[in-house]
């Protein structure tokens, strides 16, 4: 199936994906009207060090040990995309504690947060990879 | 401190109803334009840094940025301009040659402007290229004098060696040191999808891009960088550099701060050393060195491969083309003054050389006039800017162009001219890591096929409007040219006639 | 094929969708001693703050058993199993015959024996649903509520309460609240944010003697209380397995395949004890996790499919009031540590190894730390000074960035 | 004004006949079929070339040169006096037609070269010719010679061609190949040597088309020492066909593939030996490739070849019976002096057709 993958050796550690997956989850129209004067919580997120950077996001495993974990079913693996559904979720943690790649992070709202790969905003697919200028994250069919 | 009497000659315009503070035109700019003030939580920016280059407008997710010059003024003086004064005011300061990158900027005519193309009407038909085939294939190299047929009386294969082209269009020299390893990549990965070739320039060739031999040619010019055995054998063709449209006259100049472990490789010069290239070739001062240079690099290559002899178009143009016709050199490529370079003297790019339009008109009739037109093909460079003004050249005389600036723009390129300061924003004229990298070969490639397939659907309408459905027909075909606002002096030596003439 | 599972929780769930992921036809039976659709357990205490329904708590939709073709058999004990007919008997005298048999009993809450105990009137212990709702239907204002164990459930059930503005007191024998899972100095923290939220500790002390409404400690301290709950802990459910003389220790033994001593007979869950690979021990790990996982583990394995589950660790991740804990592990070896009073971080390391971690405040990808003890990742493959300071990618090695990140096959 | 002051774009007929067998025939016929075409030209330039007419002086160049004037006249024989041996020399037999006027002085000479001249020249003989009257063409003012070829000549005026063949007498001459054109000029040409066909020793050209290579040709050719005094698309063809066949060696096959050079994609699927020979010759003579349209009738000393432009913008049809070959813009022009066909059909774009003497020569 069609997943997103990063390659660090294109990331310029711009934070640009950031900002277009908080603009995203906003279902704004206008970036400016949605993100002004406010700090943005993404779901995907840039690690920079020494002049390394790169994305990340969920996975989406195969076995995903936060979907297992889950201590309440919110967190559920639906056509290959691992969705949360936020009003289950009571913020217990395990699936921060469960997720090998840091992807899932609290959100202000009481519920986790984790990429979703846009499906439920309005646009539809991931704008992290829109938002990318160099091609650093992409969105491609590779056959597993 | 001393003053400052240089005034910025852009400023940074930011909305801030727009601005979210992402911080990306900070992190993009490698002049350190932008700058965050975390106490005030809002980004400020220093128009003295900008060189106008828009890779913070263009980044910015909110476009919240425009650069725009400025119209801070001396008083009106239409004989010392603002841009006089500024020049003066810093050589005051520096003491130093001013210098500058590609092609001249000032305004003098541009010939390919004031020429027209011819399409048929009634008396013949116009050719659609959607419905009939339409060729822009080329071979580069020069022809037999006479055929030769073998016992049975078929033709032998007498041809001198040949580049194939698929349409009459090359990338032009351009070094690796003076452009960066993704930027090599893309033209070379370009150039082999297209079927055209490019141009290691004078910097030797990465071991890399060995792989695109046939579709690369490897120059040979007065530093003699990374010039060895290996390297002539692993092209399709040799250019000897005798001179470059934006300096004639006038060596090439690579600081030692470009020349990171790879570059001094690849130009076998110890790290961090500049790389300096003579103003002539020293083993040759004369037109008979260059016969000798253009047949030991023959020798070398076992007469496989196509010499290419790349001039500088200077006022005697037609005259040393016609000696290099009879140096045994099969191509002549000759650099227009608008050529762009990565660093150049100010004077000498605005001041020095020929419009390529007049050069190659003079060329072209000159080398027919003696009849050795045949000898040799003509590449011509020095701002082609559109398909227009290839096929404005190939009626003119030209085989093929070379194009340099356009597809730098194509890769991102936004004519800042700061090429010199190796901080180039778009990853291009830089050798620094973290600026490198912002060229992904992945897209630039893709940019530049796209360029030329969008410039071949071009020259294909046009040559179909005229009736030529091969591009051979096109090659000196001058009546397809008239002339608006030329006068009788720039008409004859184009060779064309004026409109509605 | 027909699967029996005993047991309607999180690893009875597990084995469902792993038998339906082999098996589309199977009969599988499910039989609960209690009368609910299976609910998460550990969120009895969120019923009562009020963070969840009962509907929430459901811990998959209600189409799941007809959707997996389950029969879920309600209020129905297990009483025994008789191996050669490969039955279940229950306490209706009726049974199920199996040919897979998952044992997924879970644990019970141990009951202490106190003086004085039987002529309190108002005790509860805080493990289920039904537990947590009789509790609340005696709670009102001001009611006084005397905790006996300051662990896990004690202190979830004293958060779970404490929005009905009642009067909380916790005893406990040991020094520290969540001896379990924390340290002395993540646990004072912890202790002292619980106190800023009206609870009150009465730790290293023990009750000799209860009063129908008062109880009194070693110390003779007295104190008045109208409700009680014990909660100083829970034992595995084993007797069908000990009483057909299956192997069991505190918990029933089961191997990598979740497979008991017996034959075609499988457990799963709080009522078993598996090993704890970052001390290599045996031990019983009551999470919910490891008993999905079991339960998965199982259910493969019943339903045909060679299915190993060899990577159980004792993991939690709690909070009370705000303030997250997330612990994982073994707590022995060389120590990295990093607090400032508010935040609490420690991870414990040896033979290149990390065995555990505690975390507290700052909680964000704790993930990472997991993997490396679960995947007993050699610390000398990454940059481990970095990695203490900040859990991410970037301590790894480009290649392993590039297989993770880039879907690069190595 | 005269051709050569200007491009004329010109629409035409053109039409052939030849006899495999070398049996001479009159040139009536000639006449009659590209009088079927008379709405294809509008009387501005019609004419004729003529091959195996001057049997008894086949040895000898035939020059055919119209003057504006007597003292042109004068000076071109004082030329030619110097530069050739005149074996025989006359007016060309004319009749008064009322629609032929403006008619210029029109001679007829026999000649060879003078052996010392020839000799002098350090050129072959029929170099030396062509120089010759490339000499006259240019530089004698008033004189032009628009035929040069041994037992063969051309006959040309503006006017209908019908008219112009009547005004000949063409029906007396008899001959083993004759070809006519008919001209619809877009301009309006005063003069005589401006129609068609036109001639090179004993190449001659007619053609219908225009070609939209023209100057590439024209420049690419000038270089080899032929000047194109007409600016005419007939010029030019006939010298890159003197080029390609005499001084270069082709065979007539090989310069269909050079002037009508198949398309690269058809190139590439054929066999390896005979891809590399027409890579060869597209590229080896690149600037003698002519595109746009054309249908043109190379006649040549015991041969006709008949070709149209690689995407065939012209009609063109060709047609057999026994030994005799036809060529025409339409078949009216060939069914009108022979119904009874053995064969007709409609050569291919760039497919030439080639027929020559069944003894190669008379």
């Amino acid at each position: 199936m069609k997943r997103v993958y990063v390659n660090e050796k294109w990331c310029l550690g711009c934070h640009l994906c950031e900002y277009y997956c908080a603009f995203a989850s906003t279902n704004e129209t206008d970036m400016a009207k949605a993100l002004k004067d406010k700090k943005i919580n993404p779901r995907i997120r840039i690690e920079s060090n020494e002049g390394i950077n790169f994305a990340v996001s969920c996975r989406h495993c195969e076995e995903p040990l936060c979907v297992k974990g889950c201590i309440t079913g919110a967190l559920s693996k639906n056509d290959g995309i691992i969705t949360i559904d936020r009003n289950r979720c009571i913020s217990c943690y395990t699936c921060i504690l469960c997720c090998p790649y840091g992807a899932v992070s609290p959100s202000e709202d009481g519920a986790v947060q984790k990429c979703e790969l846009c499906i439920k905003t309005n646009v539809g697919t991931p704008q992290c990879v829109k938002g990318c200028p160099n091609g650093a994250i992409v969105y491609e069919e590779r056959g597993e | 401190m001393a003053i400052n009497y240089v005034y910025p000659e852009y400023e940074i315009v930011r909305n801030y109803d727009r601005c979210i503070n992402c911080r990306v035109c900070e992190r993009q700019c490698a002049n350190e334009a932008h700058k965050y003030l975390s106490d005030y939580n809002k980004m400020t920016s220093d128009d003295s840094k900008c060189v106008n280059c828009h890779r913070c407008v263009a980044l910015c997710p909110t476009r919240a940025l425009k650069i725009v010059k400025s119209n801070h003024t001396f008083r009106e003086n239409a004989n010392w301009n603002g841009k006089s004064i500024n020049e003066i005011y810093k050589q005051a300061e520096s003491g130093g040659v001013l210098l500058s990158s590609m092609g001249n900027p000032e305004n003098y005519p541009v010939y390919f402007d004031k020429i027209l193309l011819n399409a048929s009407q009634v008396t013949n038909p116009s050719i659609d290229p959607l419905r009939e085939p339409m060729e822009t294939r080329v071979f580069l190299g020069a022809k037999p004098d006479r055929i030769e047929r073998d016992e049975n009386g078929r033709l032998k294969n007498n041809m001198p060696p040949q580049l194939k082209l698929s349409m009459p269009v090359m990338f032009s020299a351009m070094s690796y040191g003076s452009i960066s390893y993704n930027a090599h990549e893309s033209l070379a990965r370009a150039a082999a999808e297209m079927g055209i070739l490019y141009n290691t320039g004078e910097g030797g060739l990465h071991e890399d891009f060995y792989k695109y031999g046939q579709n690369t040619i490897v120059q040979v010019a007065s530093g003699r960088f990374g010039v060895h055995k290996k390297y002539l054998d692993s092209g399709a063709a040799i250019e000897i550099k005798m001179g470059q449209g934006a300096k004639p006259g006038i060596g090439g100049h690579l600081p030692g701060t470009k020349v990171g472990e790879d570059i001094s490789k690849t130009r076998m010069i110890p790290e961090g050393t500049d790389a300096i290239s003579p103003a002539p070739h020293h083993d040759i001062y004369s037109i008979e060195d260059l016969r000798q240079l253009v047949y030991s690099l023959k020798e070398a290559t076992a007469y496989k491969k196509p010499i290419i002899v790349k001039i500088a178009a200077v006022h005697n143009v037609a005259a040393i083309a016609s000696g290099i016709a009879r140096s045994g050199a099969d191509i002549i490529a000759i650099d227009g003054f608008r050529g762009g370079t990565g660093a150049a003297p100010t004077r000498i790019r605005d001041h020095v050389g020929l419009p390529i339009e007049l050069a190659l008109a003079s060329v072209d009739k000159r080398l027919r006039d003696e009849g050795i037109r045949n000898n040799v093909s003509i590449v011509v460079a020095g701002s082609i800017r559109s398909s227009a003004d290839i096929v404005k050249a190939v009626a003119l005389g030209a085989d093929c162009v070379y194009i340099g600036t356009a597809a730098l723009l194509a890769l991102g390129c936004h004519l800042c001219r700061s090429c010199q300061t190796g901080k180039c924003n778009w990853g291009i004229a830089t050798q620094r890591a973290d600026l490198v990298k912002r060229l992904n070969p992945d897209i630039g490639y893709k940019r530049l096929v796209n360029l030329l397939t969008a410039w071949k659907h071009e020259i294909k309408e046009m040559m179909g409007g005229m009736g030529i459905n091969s591009i051979e027909s096109l090659k000196g075909n001058r009546l397809m040219l008239r002339g608006v606002g030329l006068n009788e002096k720039e008409l004859e030596i184009l060779g064309i006639k004026h409109a509605g003439e | 094929m027909k699967y029996v599972i005993i047991g309607n929780s999180t690893a009875a769930i597990g084995a469902v969708e792993a038998i339906r992921k082999n098996d589309k036809e199977g009969k599988i039976v499910i039989l609960s001693k209690e009368n609910h659709h299976v609910y998460s357990r550990p969120l009895i205490s969120y019923l009562l703050l009020g963070k969840t329904t009962e509907e929430k708590m459901k811990y998959r939709k209600d189409s799941f058993y007809t959707e997996n073709k389950c029969e879920l058999k309600l209020n129905k004990t297990a009483e025994r199993i008789d191996v050669e007919n490969k039955q279940v008997i229950l306490d209706d005298g009726s049974y199920e015959s199996y040919d897979k048999l998952l044992i997924a009993t879970g644990s019970s809450p141990f009951v202490p024996p106190i003086r004085g105990l039987d002529k309190v009137k108002n005790k509860y212990t805080f493990t289920t649903l039904d537990d947590a709702k009789a509790l609340e239907s005696v709670l009102n204002e001001n009611s006084r509520v005397l905790i006996v164990g300051a662990g896990l459930i004690g202190l979830k059930c004293a958060e779970g309460i404490s929005k009905k503005k009642v009067k909380i007191t916790c005893v406990d024998l040991s020094s520290r609240v969540l001896s379990s899972i924390l340290d002395d100095e993540s646990s004072e923290i912890v202790k002292k944010h619980l106190e800023n939220n009206n609870i009150s500790f009465y730790l290293e002390h023990q009750i000799t003697e209860l009063d129908e409404d008062i109880a009194v400690l070693d110390d003779n301290t007295k104190i008045p209380f109208d409700v009680l709950v014990l909660a100083v802990g829970v034992r595995p459910n084993v007797s069908l397995i000990k009483d057909i003389g299956g192997k069991t220790n505190r918990g029933i033994i089961i191997d990598e395949r979740c497979r008991t001593s017996i034959p075609d007979i499988y457990a799963a869950g709080d009522c078993c004890e598996s090993i704890d690979i970052s001390s290599e021990e045996a031990k019983v790990m009551a999470l919910l996790p490891n008993a999905y996982m079991q339960g998965e583990c199982a259910g493969m394995n019943m339903s045909g499919v060679d299915f190993v589950f060899d990577k159980a660790i004792p993991m939690n991740a709690i909070g009370f009031f705000g303030l997250h804990i997330i612990t994982a592990g073994t707590y022995s070896g060389d120590v990295y540590f990093e607090s400032d009073g508010k935040n609490y971080k420690k991870l414990f390391y040896s033979n290149n190894k990390l065995n555990g971690f505690i975390l507290v405040g700052n909680v964000e990808k704790a993930g990472i730390y997991t993997s490396l003890i679960r995947e007993k990742t050699p610390l000398d493959t990454l940059d481990f000074e970095l990695i203490c300071k900040i859990p991410g990618l970037m301590a790894f090695s480009k290649e392993t960035r590039a297989e993770k990140l880039g879907g690069v096959r190595k | 004004m005269r051709e050569g002051m200007f491009r004329n774009p010109s629409g035409c007929a053109i039409s052939g006949i030849f006899s495999r067998s070398g049996k001479r025939f009159s040139g009536k016929c000639i006449i009659d079929s590209i009088a079927t075409m008379r709405d294809r030209s509008n009387g501005l330039g019609g004419g004729f070339a003529a091959y195996g007419i001057y049997p008894e002086y086949k040895e000898y160049y035939a020059f055919h040169i119209f003057y504006d004037s007597k003292s042109a006249k004068k000076d071109c024989e004082k030329f030619l006096e110097e530069h050739f041996d005149i074996i025989n020399l006359s007016k060309i037999p004319t009749q008064k037609v009322p629609e032929i006027t403006d008619e210029p002085l029109i001679w007829r000479y026999f000649v060879a070269p003078l052996p010392t001249k020839l000799a002098d020249s350090q050129m072959d003989e029929r170099e030396f010719v062509v120089k010759c009257v490339f000499r006259i063409n240019t530089a004698i003012d008033g004189a032009y010679v628009f035929s040069s070829g041994k037992n063969m000549g051309v006959f040309k005026a503006v006017g209908f061609p019908e008219d112009v063949g009547r005004f000949y007498r063409l029906e007396e001459y008899e001959g083993y190949c004759f070809t006519a054109h008919g001209r619809y000029p877009t301009n309006t040409p005063g003069w005589w040597g401006g129609a068609h066909p036109f001639a090179l020793l004993d190449y001659s050209v007619v053609h219908n088309g225009e070609i939209s290579s023209y100057d590439a040709n024209r420049r690419a050719i000038e270089m080899y020492g032929y000047k194109c005094t007409l600016q005419t698309d007939t010029e030019v063809i006939t010298y890159i066909i003197d080029y390609l066949h005499r001084k270069k060696g082709l065979k007539l096959e090989e310069i269909c593939l050079v002037i009508a050079a198949p398309f690269w994609t058809t190139i590439e699927n054929k066999p390896e030996e005979e891809r590399q020979e027409l890579e060869y010759l597209r590229s080896a003579f690149a600037s003698q490739l002519i595109t746009g349209p054309f249908s043109i009738i190379v006649g040549f000393e015991g041969g006709m070849m008949a070709l149209n432009d690689r995407l065939k913008l012209r009609s063109m049809v060709v047609a057999e019976k026994d030994d005799m070959f036809y060529v025409a813009s339409e078949e009216a022009a060939i069914r009108i002096i022979q119904n009874d066909l053995d064969k007709v059909w409609s050569p291919k774009g760039g497919e030439g057709v080639i027929v020559t003497l069944e003894k190669g020569r008379i």
